[in-house]
């Protein structure tokens, strides 16, 4: 028999994309869902996903959670547990269109919430504390719920499939976003489960990777002392909770982050100036744990922005391109060249060099 | 461009030639060779009897030595004169030779004293030189009665040459002990036995009265027949060309330390002089050739304006006979003590004044005797070794922690 | 009661030259020639078979070997055994052994596999990419704090930083010799690494390498002082050895010379008994109050080590020390090495590091306080595979001891508590000492250390991985042969095939 | 130039570099018939002081080499710093043995003198005393020269 995934570790190889407007100018999933048309022989159609930010403005205030759901008791049980902690704003399936790629699909849900003030206050913690527990308690649980999405005016879609399938699948062309990632994948190890999918999601971080993380077990084992669960035994979801537990508990910022988990070489840091040494050195010392090793690259998409990171010695391919208010970011150039075909800028960011966009202030 | 000029083409004059090449690499150098040979060692000739060498490894230094140091020899001719005023000097073919230094290295000549009927003996040989040597050679038969005259280095070294090579030999000195001259009675008389172990027999304490053909008389008596006479009674300095030019001479070209004599710009080296004993502080002739060497080079050095001394000379002589060896150096001044340690074969004798090693005398086994000969010749202070420990056996273990520092940690 | 001896010296006459050095260089005084017949003889009852004169012998006509004459077969009762009973029924004493446990029980560095990378997932090439060795151990915060600027506030608990993750351990001036602490202390100090003074104090000569040098405080406080103290880069507590759990130290008059004595402060010719607990410690508090004291004493300015051995409940006792303010946590397993120790003691008390390792790595991350102290791991850490399974079973860093005195020469004859080291490592006889020149045990420590770390960047960079941070406590990356599901479950690895 | 030193803090005085010596200059490729049932004549020599120091003394290659200026068969020369004795013309005399200052010329056991020089003549590639000593008392390095 074949294990499910979170039964056993899965490392694959994919394909990413990203597209994001610095003005804040909001795109349809068009452009996207194209860019992952030439990279097709990256994925092998065990899974295919998007996330996108700025989608939900008219909830924006509440935390839109993305659900499967095996069947209706799991979501029954699933919805009364989210009561005891969330004011349910809004309770919705997500469209999708039945196309003949796309099969087996469990019940997809989009619900938005609100923390109750009384839990927060019981339980003594802020509401994106409250959300990642109540997460992470669904998603450990095996009953047939997975939340795979839970930021703010954002989410993420994803399935068995190849991504340019799963994106006509959930209709995208019908989403505004100002940033988009994309995510085909070619795992290795699964039969293929929709939760298994990328984008990885955690609050409003979403990281769609390409790679294989040697260093797995040890930033596993590491971050889940710290009350993270990792139920999928995936890099992405590791390599979530890690941005999560560095950006948001420890307040790193992602030059930061992007310092601790490709690290510099000890040989680079002795060149830098003492100010960077100093700090190089102190981060490498705090957190050894969460060097990530072994080939990735990562697109990190947060509430206003992306980064993308490479394993410093980029040993995944990854390019950026640059055209007016637009950054594009993908694993090949034939994919930025699909949604910019005018492009002149694109260079490839060095390894452990993170590419960090925002979007202007006040634009979304 | 200097012009240097040596007399005698010797080990003093080899020594001689490099030390002013030590200086100076560009002056002239002419050697005045009385013997048609390039330089050779002259001891080996008891070894060319005995065939331990031969001609062509006897040179003293390689063939190119001369074209090596750029220096020009004249074979066969002598001088006969200095002409210290001039600077100058002649030749027995009657040319000059201008110097600006000139060093006499002229050597010493065998001393024959005169003895009754010694014209009648038609085989009668000097032991001096290579031509000496071949001439002898030529005489010998395997039945060959040999008489030597004089037990000293030179009579003996010839005797061991000679002895497989002829039937008997008998070696006679007025002396009472072989080796006069380097050993006393006990250890004379060890050597003794072992040379007449090998077949050599002694008429001692007695000398020839009159010679008659081939039959010799001594004053004591004893009548020996001979086919073949060897005189090796003892040898002189030559220094009369540099007496004749006004130099100081007694025994030996006088010399100081730098090997200067007398006469302005002219030195001597080797065994035509006579120079100071360390060990005895007296002034002697010290025909050895190690001496001779240092003296050459000394003066040389010296000679093309560098500056030498040889001021540590003491008398000092290896010799061994048939596979058994004898080290001698320094002296016995009156007053010095002895310790001695002895057996069957071997005898150890150090002659210790003042807190100094004087001289040893030491046969049988040999090994490391130099460590007592720079004893000697740094007149080291006993009292700063451990002379209890020197006693058994010449090491490095006794010299102090000072002295063997410097010599193995560092370059000496 | 007379035995045949253990071992046989076996001389090939026909090779032997008579040079007499097996002689000279025999402390146990074992050969010597026989002028009447010009030939070498030897009394085999002295031999330990330290191999010295094999070695030496220049044109191999030796070698020891086991002596084939043993008492009658029996699965139950061996040979040692008996004879072990015939020695005590003789003395009615303890017996004593050195070095570690020699018997057959389970090594679990040998039963555990290191993965490589394949297709999915390079592997990196050491000599062509940058392979990463550098540990620094040491508390490290729960949180960052930021200056009133914003800049990231660097200050930090006191850290050791290594270059590669592996460290001498605790070996005593006293039962080692000068020579060999020199050897440890150069070669600690040009590889970047550190040492360990042991319970014998700092001779004056190596202060120099302080800033290589961990100081340690054990039961009997010989030669600790607050120069001392401060001498050092890292003090260590030392509760327990792996080899004697539960017991204190002796070093026995003979060796209490001279210097040794000097440096240990005690009466020349007396006997060093380390009481087997500290006397100001009897529960974990007690510990506490003495790693505070140090700190104290050493102005919060070095990392504390407390060392203690593998014993049944060492996951409750490592989430003690981890509370206690110590720095850093040395677990000692027990085929640890020792300078002396009575036989059933090193032979049967503790429980293998592999397993106190993985235990004690286990409870620290499930207590949330793996952050709060590094784990070094010793006790017969035997190769650089060891130390990778070491890391990669949770440990900061290894100590090694017997590994180290192997490549200053020791061939484990297991003899060290008689004083004799003829390889001049665990002795104090000056004519023995000397045999060990520093010049040469430092620079087989230093290529010993080399070859290691090679072979460390070698297997990690199979596995993919270019900084040792990333391997520790990556038990992914290794896989158990021929173990139980207990031994793998206490392991936290999966059996190789899964 | 480098020559032979000795560090006597190390030696062990265990003669394995005489014996080591002894097979370099034996022109024979086995120890043990090169050295068996003989008695060897090395060309350095351990010698203990009043402490038990050993020490190995061999040829010190001096800057004036008084041996070089007594022989009497002109064997000895120096040649680039080296010390050699030229054995086809020595005829054994020994008077390097009377004069070396350091007892570092001995006579090899058939009646001709030898002397350390270097293992350059024999085809061990390196002083073999220094190659073979277990403890590196002997070490071949430059430490000048003499003033």
């Amino acid at each position: 028999m074949i294990p499910l995934e979170g039964q056993v570790r899965i490392p694959s190889g994919c394909a990413v994309s990203a597209m994001i407007s610095r003005d804040g100018r909001r795109m349809n999933g068009e452009s996207i869902i194209k860019s992952m048309v030439p990279m097709h022989d990256r994925s092998n159609g065990l899974g295919g996903g998007f996330a996108a930010y700025g989608i939900y403005p008219e909830y924006k205030e509440f935390y839109a959670l993305h659900i499967f759901f095996n069947n209706k008791s799991a979501q029954a049980e699933c919805m009364t547990l989210l009561k005891e902690y969330f004011e349910i704003v809004q309770d919705e399936h997500i469209k999708v269109r039945k196309i003949p790629q796309i099969t087996d699909e469990p019940i997809i849900r989009r619900v938005f919430v609100s923390p109750m003030q009384s839990v927060l206050r019981h339980l003594q913690i802020d509401e994106k504390e409250l959300v990642v527990r109540v997460v992470n308690q669904i998603n450990a649980d095996p009953t047939g719920s997975y939340v795979f999405s839970c930021g703010k005016n954002m989410g993420a879609f994803k399935a068995v499939g190849f991504p340019e399938d799963v994106g006509r699948y959930y209709r995208l062309e019908e989403y505004e976003a100002y940033s988009w990632t994309a995510h085909g994948r070619y795992p290795t190890n699964t039969p293929g489960w929709w939760g298994g999918a990328h984008p990885f999601c955690m609050l409003d971080y979403s990281i769609v990777h390409n790679g294989e993380i040697s260093s797995y077990d040890a930033n596993r084992r590491f971050i889940e002392m710290y009350g993270y669960k990792c139920t999928l035994q995936t890099d992405t979801e590791v390599i979530t909770y890690i941005a999560d537990y560095l950006l948001r508990r420890q307040g790193l910022t992602l030059d930061e982050m992007a310092a601790v988990i490709a690290a510099p070489f000890w040989s680079t840091i002795e060149g830098k100036p003492e100010a960077d040494k100093e700090k190089y050195t102190y981060l490498r010392t705090v957190f050894p744990s969460l060097l990530v090793t072994g080939p990735f690259s990562i697109i990190l998409g947060f509430d206003g922005g992306l980064m993308a990171l490479n394993d410093r010695l980029k040993l995944r391919s990854m390019v950026v391109g640059e055209q007016d208010d637009m950054v594009y970011i993908a694993s090949e150039e034939a994919a930025i060249r699909v949604m910019a075909p005018d492009i002149r800028n694109i260079w490839s960011p060095a390894g452990g060099e993170p590419v960090i966009v925002r979007v202007k202030e006040g634009a979304f | 461009m200097k012009k240097y000029v040596i007399i005698g083409n010797g080990v003093a004059a080899a020594g001689c030639i490099e030390g002013i090449r030590s200086v100076d690499p560009e002056g002239s150098i002419t050697v005045i060779s009385a013997e048609q040979h390039p330089v050779y060692c002259r001891p080996l000739i008891s070894y060319y009897l005995e065939q331990k060498t031969d001609l062509q490894r006897m040179h003293y230094r390689a063939e190119s030595f001369y074209a090596d140091h750029g220096a020009e020899v004249l074979y066969g001719r002598t001088a006969t004169e200095i002409n210290a005023d001039t600077k100058q000097i002649v030749l027995d073919n009657g040319d000059s030779i201008a110097y600006d230094a000139l060093c006499c290295c002229t050597g010493s000549s065998p001393f024959v004293p005169p003895m009754q009927g010694l014209d009648t003996v038609d085989n009668k040989f000097s032991f001096m030189t290579i031509d000496d040597t071949l001439a002898l050679e030529q005489a010998v038969t395997p039945e060959s009665r040999v008489l030597i005259i004089g037990a000293g280095l030179i009579g003996l070294k010839c005797a061991e040459g000679l002895h497989s090579r002829v039937k008997s030999i008998t070696v006679c000195d007025l002396a009472p002990r072989v080796l006069s001259s380097i050993l006393d009675d006990k250890c004379a008389a060890m050597m003794q036995k072992h040379l007449e172990k090998n077949g050599i027999d002694f008429i001692l304490g007695t000398s020839a009265k009159e010679f008659c053909g081939s039959h010799a008389v001594m004053q004591n008596g004893t009548e020996v027949d001979f086919d073949v006479l060897v005189l090796a009674v003892g040898v002189r300095a030559n220094t009369a060309i540099v007496k004749n030019a006004g130099g100081n001479v007694n025994r030996g070209i006088v010399v100081d330390d730098a090997c200067r004599t007398s006469l302005a710009d002219i030195y001597a080296a080797g065994d035509c002089t006579e120079y100071h004993d360390i060990s005895s502080d007296t002034v002697k002739v010290m025909a050895l050739m190690p001496n001779a060497y240092m003296q050459g080079h000394t003066a040389g050095v010296n000679m093309a304006g560098g500056e030498a001394a040889f001021d540590n000379a003491i008398p000092m002589n290896s010799i061994g006979f048939f596979g058994f060896h004898c080290h001698t150096a320094g002296s016995q001044p009156e007053g010095c003590e002895m310790y001695e340690e002895t057996d069957e074969n071997h005898i150890r004798r150090l002659f210790v004044k003042d807190d100094k090693l004087t001289g040893f005398m030491l046969l049988g086994h040999m090994h490391r005797t130099g460590i007592y000969t720079a004893l000697i010749r740094n007149q080291t202070p006993l009292s700063s070794v451990d002379f209890a420990r020197l006693k058994i056996e010449p090491q490095l273990a006794a010299m102090g922690n000072a002295y063997r520092d410097k010599v193995l940690k560092g370059a000496v | 009661m007379n035995f045949y001896p253990e071992f046989e010296v076996v001389r090939n006459d026909s090779r032997c030259i008579r040079c007499r050095v097996c002689e000279r260089q025999c402390a146990n005084e074992v050969h010597w020639f026989d002028e009447d017949g010009k030939v070498m003889l030897s009394d085999e009852s002295k031999c330990v078979n330290c191999q010295r004169c094999v070695t030496l012998c220049p044109t191999r006509a030796l070698k020891i070997v086991k002596s084939d004459c043993r008492l009658r077969e029996n699965a139950n009762y061996s040979d040692q055994t008996i004879k072990e009973i015939y020695r005590q029924a003789e003395t009615g004493g303890v017996l004593l052994s050195s070095m570690g446990n020699p018997n057959p029980l389970p090594v679990y560095w040998d039963k555990i596999l290191i993965n490589a990378s394949q297709v999915t997932n390079p592997p990196i090439d050491p000599l062509r990419e940058p392979m990463e060795t550098r540990v620094f151990l040491g508390k490290k915060p729960d949180h960052i704090t930021r200056n009133a600027d914003g800049s990231l506030d660097t200050k930090l608990a006191p850290q050791l930083s290594l270059s590669m993750p592996v460290m001498f351990s605790a070996m005593s001036y006293g039962s080692i010799s000068y020579n060999a602490h020199a050897s440890l202390a150069r070669a600690a100090t040009a590889l970047g690494i550190y040492y360990n003074t042991g319970e014998g104090g700092l001779h004056e000569d190596f202060y120099q390498y302080g800033k290589n040098t961990i100081v340690q405080v054990a039961s009997g406080r010989f030669g600790v002082h607050k120069d001392y103290l401060e001498a050092g880069a890292a003090i260590e507590i030392k509760m327990g050895q792996g080899a004697k759990p539960g017991i204190g130290g002796h070093l026995p008059g003979t060796k209490a010379v001279g210097d040794v004595s000097k440096t240990r402060m005690i009466p020349e010719g007396s006997d060093a008994i380390s009481p087997a607990p500290h006397h100001d410690i009897y529960s974990i508090e007690d510990l506490r109050q003495l790693v505070y004291s140090l700190k104290e004493a050493t102005e919060y300015r070095l990392p504390v080590i407390v060392k203690v051995a593998a014993v049944h409940n060492i996951a409750a006792i490592a989430s003690g020390i981890a509370r206690s303010g110590a720095d850093i946590i040395a677990i000692d397993g027990f085929r640890g090495g020792t300078g002396a120790a009575p036989t059933r003691i090193r032979d049967n008390v503790g429980i293998p590091i592999e397993l106190a390792l993985a235990a004690v790595d286990k409870r620290l991350r499930d207590e949330g306080i793996r952050n709060n102290v590094s784990i070094i791991c010793g006790g017969s850490v035997r190769s650089a595979a060891d130390v990778v399974k070491a890391i990669a079973l949770g440990a900061d860093a290894c100590y090694i001891a017997t590994a180290a005195c192997l490549a200053m020469g020791c061939h484990l004859c297991r003899s060290c508590h008689t004083g004799k080291c003829n390889w001049g490592i665990a002795t104090q006889r000056p004519d023995l000492v000397k045999r060990l020149n520093p010049d040469i045990g430092s620079q087989r420590l230093i290529n010993l250390m080399d070859a290691w770390r090679h072979e460390i960047k070698e297997l990690m960079g199979g596995m993919g991985i270019n900084s040792i941070e990333a391997l520790r406590g990556n038990r992914l990356m290794l896989r158990g042969v021929g173990l139980t599901e207990k031994e793998l479950e206490i392991l936290g690895i999966s059996h190789a095939g899964e | 130039m480098k020559r032979i030193y000795v560090k006597e803090e190390w030696c062990l005085g265990c003669h394995l570099c005489e014996y080591n010596c002894a097979f370099a200059n034996s022109g024979m490729t086995d120890m043990v018939k090169a050295l068996r049932g003989k008695t060897i004549y090395p060309r350095i020599q351990v010698e203990q002081d009043e402490n038990g120091i050993t020490y190995a003394v061999s040829c010190r290659h001096c800057k004036d080499p008084i041996c070089v200026k007594s022989c009497i068969a002109g064997a000895l020369s120096k040649k680039d710093g080296v010390i050699e004795i030229d054995h086809s013309k020595c005829v054994g005399c020994l008077t390097c043995v009377l004069v070396c200052p350091y007892g570092a010329v001995i006579e090899d056991g058939s009646g001709v003198a030898q002397k350390c020089e270097l293992c350059m003549k024999n085809n061990c590639g390196a002083p073999a005393c220094v190659k073979g000593c277990p403890n590196g008392a002997i070490v071949y390095e430059d430490r000048g020269e003499a003033e």
